[in-house]
């Protein structure tokens, strides 16, 4: 692994998370993403926009199609010092979501904060 | 704060550009490439939001390279502005930063 | 200006690679400096030399390696991702008992943390995906 | 007892794991488990049984000094167990995954 950079202000790096969590593995990717950029002590926030909510949502097992639990791992992201998630007000409402059904304490976002976030950035991954 | 948005999904099967649009807001541009230039068509299922949007100062491009690809040049909504790949680079090198949509 | 790509999709299934590599190729012909282009998610496909298009169709590899070659740019294969899509060099070949390597020329395979690293050196970073 | 490894000496199936294999894996490794080991293998087992990932070095040391004390949740500590790399050995020895990101 190279050497991590220390840069004298951190950046700002928003994940942006869109996909659901199983039918791609995109989601897993974005993920593994995250927790590795967490060592290069940058200003990172992730962002759960339309289906990705459903990569929060509690019970999820995916034992039986062969995959890893997203929701078991997303939990861990407040100990990677990833404390800025994010999700979008309206995706939890048109499926039916509330915060109480989420693995993880979220923030909830409407469009106009949602673009102010995406302004503020230094840099979006988008996945 | 100037943000790109780039949307590659038609919007006749996904709901992606239509995602994209309801967080747009004035000095956003949205730039349509590969299947999401068919949200530039005339008969797009999101016309009615890109002229009000653009009425407000979003400003919508599409790559003409994908447009040609398709052969839909003829048929696209006058506030939709072709963009070379040139284009493309200069729009994000303008705005602060980028967010893809797939 | 300091340019980086992440490039998730794989040639010849999603037009995600070419459309990063048009842009690249106009981003370096219009004298921005791109420092790095990320393979990560189905993108580590276009690392392969293995694959053999037909001749009259895209030549992927061919062409980031010639890109990369011109403007000096830096190719990196996320080795997660590789690993999981048999995309490997020799190093990783010889570590698992693998029978061949694959990784184009030109392509280092290296960790997920150079993404994170282009986004933070990088003035502006895109990223193609489907 | 010959549990197949990697050339890394990482288990190729996870389920075989038992006590008795992590001992042998250690022994590659050229560590004689002690009960301060021990210790620390259980953290991290409890710690992947619950989150399905292996945690990055300075998580490691968070963990281990939640779970054992700030006295053990050094790196320092865990490198004089588990050299060179705590978090890669302790995960090898611990019966999980290779570490996604270690390069």
């Amino acid at each position: 692994m190279k050497e991590t950079p220390t840069t004298a202000t951190p950046k700002k790096i928003l994940f942006v998370n869109t996909k659901a969590p199983y039918g791609s593995s995109l989601a897993r990717d974005a993920l593994d993403a995250l927790l590795a950029a967490s060592a290069y002590e940058q200003d990172l926030s992730v962002l759960f926009l339309g289906e990705a909510v459903f990569q929060l949502l509690r019970n999820q097992n995916p034992k039986d199609i062969g995959m890893k639990s997203l929701a078991a791992t997303l939990p861990v992201l407040p100990m990677y010092d990833i404390t800025q998630i994010y999700a979008q007000e309206s995706a939890l409402s048109t499926r039916g979501l509330s915060i109480d059904d989420l693995v993880l304490p979220v923030k909830v976002l409407g469009a106009d904060e949602i673009a102010a976030l995406m302004g503020s950035q230094g840099a979006i991954l988008s996945f | 704060m100037s943000l790109l948005h780039t949307v590659n999904k038609s919007p006749f099967s996904k709901d992606t550009l239509l995602n994209c649009l309801a967080i747009c807001q004035a000095k956003h541009s949205v730039l349509l490439i590969e299947d999401g230039v068919y949200g530039a068509l005339k008969s797009s299922p999101c016309r009615e939001q890109i002229e009000q949007l653009s009425a407000m100062g979003v400003r919508f491009f599409a790559l003409s390279a994908d447009v040609s690809a398709r052969g839909i040049d003829e048929n696209l909504i006058a506030d939709v502005t072709l963009a070379s790949d040139q284009d493309f680079v200069n729009l994000v090198v303008k705005n602060n930063v980028t967010q893809s949509w797939y | 200006m300091k340019l980086s790509i992440a490039v998730y999709g794989a040639p010849h299934s999603s037009e995600a690679s070419e459309s990063a590599y048009r842009f690249a190729s106009a981003a370096c012909s219009m004298g921005h400096s791109l420092i790095r282009v990320f393979f990560y998610h189905d993108g580590v496909h276009n690392a392969s030399s293995l694959a053999i298009p037909p001749q009259d169709e895209t030549q992927t590899t061919q062409r980031w390696q010639a890109l990369a070659l011109e403007f000096n740019i830096d190719l990196v294969v996320c080795v997660a991702a590789a690993l999981r899509r048999g995309i490997v060099n020799t190093e990783e070949a010889e570590r698992y008992d693998l029978e061949s390597q694959n990784l184009g020329k030109g392509f280092e395979i290296s960790g997920l943390g150079q993404l994170l690293d282009a986004a933070v050196s990088s003035e502006r970073l895109v990223s193609f995906g489907h | 007892m010959n549990i197949p490894t990697d050339k890394n000496g990482y288990l190729l199936n996870l389920e075989q794991w038992t006590p008795a294999v992590a001992e042998q894996l250690a022994k590659a490794e050229d560590i004689r488990l002690s009960d301060a080991h021990w210790e620390v293998i259980s953290v991290l087992r409890a710690f992947y049984q619950e989150y399905s990932v292996s945690p990055a070095m300075r998580i490691l040391v968070k963990q281990v000094g939640m779970a054992l004390g700030t006295e053990k949740g050094k790196s320092i500590y865990l490198m004089q167990l588990f050299p060179p790399s705590p978090a890669k050995i302790v995960s090898k020895i611990a019966g999980l995954p290779r570490p996604d990101n270690c390069f």
